[in-house]
């Protein structure tokens, strides 16, 4: 597994720094400003793909989190990890363009909204889950407490995407829901190879830190038996 | 047959790897006792065979069992007593009998529990909270639980420390009444000459090493490590 | 052995100890007399705001006190290694999540129907035909709390930062309850009709149901490996 | 023996300790968001009261992470009996009591300081013109509980319910200091003239003062018999 | 002259006697041992004239001062090693030295902490944080802080425990070298072989009294209490 991560992270770094180039030219320069944001609404091509990569990324968390409980395999529960410390990444890009946009349109960095909060609490959980393992001295039980705290966590992540339908605030709601797609065409484009190009970025790192944290352990265990050979 | 049995155990900390390929055997009726340094991972043998760590590597039985697929068995069939007491300081040492058994689904008499008070010498102070217990009391109202329970596999990490002179023979006496009726007994040691009197078998764990002797060598050797 | 007996043996024994020492719930209740007098003090308020605020208040004020007496749940089976006991046991830990949970409950209960009463007093609340609705809420409420709480409560005492990692882990994941628990309660008060608060009745008792069967699954892999 | 390098001493070992380690303050710090985040959420603010209410909420959030980092401090002293050794050397008591007042008092103002403008976000102050007199409330404010909790933090951690003991003991007697430094900090706010709040400033250098001497002075009958 | 004297010391708990009368002399370049049965009180009369607890009557002198009047320079006189290593977890060996040392004002050149970090067998892990320190190790270190110190009067409580044969030889060494430059020791111990190769007079304490034996009897005696 490790060797496939080896294999094809390059390609995900690649082909996602592409993407990104070419969405921020459609997105910056190309395509047209709001029809009542004006130009301002130019944050969304990074907000929106920083949000939906965040969230992915603690869900991809709790999937890997069931399957190390299950499987037990170290791996697993390193992408775990890694997905920790991207998603934090992610999860404070996202508050902080989300705080730049909202200056200009409901002219205030923070207001107490519902998403805005179950989302600071998506933030929270996951320095806490990185917290967590740095006091735990086993290994084994390092990986089976923060899968635990990770699918506990889980909850907050079905209340951060409906929170907008549920409490009618602020934030815009879902703009693809069952209801039908509420964006111009213009705008979706470059939107989406945001987002994709997002997409590859979160998988390439969390390939690159994933991989690291598997050395280290390797490091770690070899220093082990070299230790385990002094005495006093 | 085995009743406690090890096959190419291994365990390592982060930084350090304490046990090495360790295998032995016990049977039922019999009494190994296992001798080391501090830090040679007795403790952590012990620990790994109550199910309370994993094995890095490697497997063990318990009268036939694996003990790590069919965990959940084998725990009613071990007992363990340790360097910690597992009693409740609130609770009387009757009340902390009752409910060690209870949770083992066993409801004795009174007069049985009197009995094993009475046996282990602490009878006069069954309704004393264990709060105000001294060490070697409450050592000795395990042993008491123990006689209660009856299990086929006993673990016994240090038995003697914390006891005196009377306590020592106490243990020594349910050792032996428990390996006549079959039961196998693993404990670790740093008293030779007690654990001399009970083993029939006898191991050195030195640098996650075992290594099997002779029980003659227990009171012989000048130095066991 | 039997699952329910197991609850109740856990449950027995928390409860006798708390009735021994009255430790855990007299401090509670010291503790959140003071939180909720700080509270008053620090901000200065008004008949009029003070009515709108005590919801919170009350909730912050039980939260925290929650987390009290969770943090001494576990940590009273850290004691005399009576966690690795009951680890060792052939007892399902379905079984032991819901006996502590119990315990967690019920004290959090007791201390927050004494401290209402005080509510109702320093707050001039007319609450007098509405007590049954009260109550559900603060049932549902303390059920959700506990729920996580015990999971985290038996997760942080086998780790290095204790104190701090309960609350740090708790607080964030208890804030939909939270928000529940303070929106009913500022609705009853205010004297709505139920048509307008009965979704947050609902909401807690859906959190209240998600929580106990999530942390029930996983508090298996917290005692066992 | 020379009373101010044994008061440098402690310092950088707490201060070392800490920056290997960064337990404490990373934990108070977190403690500290997720309160204020858990307290702005139950009192449902619109952006008036919010700012209204923000000095206490900002000080109440302050108060009790301080308790969190105070409890910790003297509980590393207990972890190899350290305490009892600061308690045989030949060295003054009062030194120690200063030394650990100086660690506190930095772990506690570094995470005011880090939170601060966090605030100045969440609650869209405007605070620019007005640092100094912010810092030198925070300063003021942060000896006050800092110099009374090193007391208590010394004195809770000998004895049995240590956790709940140390906020039921120290958050009634810094009362005053909380309310001072809360009415200085929403005066402040609300851009009131200094002369209409020098007098809590001033309180709140009275009440620093006092504590400071007093708890320097019966911090001897802590330490030794 | 004595170094270390004892007159009458009486101690008694809630409900309990522990020394009754107790009186010894110590002279310097005297090592003092100390045999007794668990709870016998050893522990509570080192700790008493460690300064760390009063006696109920009696007192105690140190190099001709008075124990508990003059106790601030009977503690620069003294250093006691006992259970508890008196080590920050976060430190390294080094940091602890010079800490440990600095709060006597001593700050001795990086050689000479080198030279009895050597000594002590621990050279190698000058640089390791104690955290990951074993007991014996810890112990070492505790030896070689003793040597840097060079106090006057040594107590130690159970020297032997938690070293290996190795360790106690240094032990032993570094007793031998206090007492011929002049120093007195108390030590209580339950290995009587590893004693009395160090020891000139003996005591034991049996129910609260104190009696004096001969050195010989050590070695000889088949049961001491
Ligand atoms: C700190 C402030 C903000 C935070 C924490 C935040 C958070 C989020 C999150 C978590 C999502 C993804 C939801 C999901 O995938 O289910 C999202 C999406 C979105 N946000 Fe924000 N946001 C913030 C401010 C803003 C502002 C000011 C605007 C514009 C006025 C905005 C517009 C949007 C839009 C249009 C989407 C896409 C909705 C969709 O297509 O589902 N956000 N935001
Ligand atoms: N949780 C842990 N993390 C890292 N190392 C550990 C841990 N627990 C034990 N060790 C190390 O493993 C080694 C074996 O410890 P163990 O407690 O099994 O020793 P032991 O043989 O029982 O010693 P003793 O005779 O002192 O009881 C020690 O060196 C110890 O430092
Ligand atoms: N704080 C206390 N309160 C009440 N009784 C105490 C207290 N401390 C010690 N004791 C009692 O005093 C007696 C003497 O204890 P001490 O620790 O001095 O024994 P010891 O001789 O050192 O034993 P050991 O060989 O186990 O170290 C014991 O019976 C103990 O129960
Ligand atoms: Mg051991
Ligand atoms: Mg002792």
């Amino acid at each position: 597994m490790i060797r496939m991560i080896r294999k094809y992270e390059d390609w995900f770094g690649v082909a996602g720094g592409i993407c990104i180039a070419v969405g921020l030219y459609l997105g910056l320069a190309a395509s047209p400003p709001d029809y009542y944001q004006g130009e301002v609404v130019r944050i969304m091509y990074i907000h929106v793909p920083f949000a939906s990569t965040s969230m992915t990324a603690y869900f991809v968390m709790t999937a890997a989190s069931l399957w190390y409980l299950w499987k037990r395999n170290p791996i697993v529960d390193n992408m775990a990890h890694a997905t920790a410390g991207v998603g934090v990444f992610f999860t404070a890009g996202a508050l902080f363009t989300g705080s730049i946009w909202g200056k200009p349109t409901w002219n205030t960095w923070w207001t107490w909204d519902a998403r805005l909060v179950s989302f600071t609490i998506l933030l929270l959980i996951l320095i806490g889950y990185l917290m967590l393992r740095t006091f735990i001295e086993d290994k084994e039980r390092e990986a089976r407490y923060a899968a635990v705290l990770a699918i506990v966590g889980a909850v907050d992540l079905p209340i951060v995407h409906f929170s907008v339908e549920w409490w009618r605030t602020l934030h815009q709601p879902l703009s693809v829901s069952p209801r039908g797609i509420a964006i111009a065409g213009a705008m979706l484009f470059p939107l989406i190879l945001m987002s994709a190009g997002f997409y590859l970025i979160l998988t390439y790192m969390v390939g690159v830190r994933t991989q690291m944290l598997y050395l280290q352990q390797l490091l770690e265990a070899k220093k082990g038996r070299l230790l385990g050979e002094v005495h006093l | 047959m085995s009743a406690l049995r090890g096959i190419q155990l291994n365990k390592s900390y982060r930084h350090y790897q304490v046990l090495k390929e360790v295998s032995f055997d016990v049977a039922p009726g019999e009494c190994y006792a296992l001798f080391g340094p501090n830090g040679a991972g007795k403790t952590t043998l012990l620990k790994i065979l109550a199910t309370l760590q994993t094995p890095s590597s490697g497997r063990f039985e318990v009268m036939g069992l694996d003990g790590i697929r069919d965990r959940n068995q084998v725990r009613g069939i071990l007992l363990m007593i340790a360097h910690g007491s597992y009693l409740y300081g609130e609770l009387d040492a009757v009340e902390n009998l009752r409910f060690a058994l209870g949770l083992r689904g066993l409801s004795p008499a009174d007069r049985e529990i009197k009995i094993a008070l009475d046996r282990v010498g602490i009878g006069a102070f069954a309704d004393f909270k264990i709060r105000y217990f001294s060490e070697g009391m409450k050592k000795r109202l395990s042993i008491a639980k123990a006689m209660l329970i009856r299990p086929k596999v006993l673990l016994m990490d240090e038995p003697y420390s914390s006891l005196d002179e009377r306590g020592m023979k106490i243990m020594n006496q349910f050792i032996r009444e428990s390996t006549q009726q079959g039961a196998a007994v693993l404990m670790t040691s740093h008293n030779r000459a007690q654990s001399a009197e009970v083993a029939v078998k006898a191991g050195v764990l030195h640098q996650g090493v075992l290594h099997e002797i002779d029980v003659k060598e227990l009171v012989a050797a000048h130095e066991l490590f | 052995m039997n699952f329910f007996s197991v609850i109740r043996w856990l449950a027995w024994k928390d409860l006798i100890s708390e009735m021994r020492s009255r430790e855990t719930i007299s401090s509670m209740f010291f503790f959140a007399l003071i939180v909720i007098l700080i509270f008053s003090f620090s901000f200065s308020m008004d008949q009029q705001t003070a009515k709108t605020l005590m919801p919170g208040i009350m909730w912050v004020a039980f939260v925290f006190t929650g987390i009290i007496g969770l943090g001494k749940s576990f940590l009273a089976e850290l004691q005399n290694d009576c966690l690795e006991n009951l680890q060792m046991n052939p007892i399902p830990r379905g079984a032991i999540y819901l006996g502590k949970l119990v315990s967690n409950f019920l004290f959090m209960l007791i201390v927050e129907l004494i401290l209402f009463p005080l509510f109702v007093i320093f707050f001039n609340l007319d609450v007098f035909d509405k007590l049954p609705l009260f109550v559900l809420i603060l049932i549902a409420g303390t059920l959700g709390v506990s729920a996580v709480g015990t999971l985290f409560s038996a997760m942080t005492v086998q780790i290095r930062a204790r104190e701090v990692m309960l609350p740090i882990l708790l607080l964030p994941l208890i804030v939909p309850v939270m928000i529940g628990a303070v929106e009913a309660t500022g609705s009853v008060l205010s004297g709505e009709s139920v048509t307008f608060y009965r979704h947050w009745i609902e909401l807690l008792v859906v959190f209240d149901i998600i929580f106990t069967i999530v942390s029930f699954w996983v508090f298996e892999f917290i005692l066992d490996h």
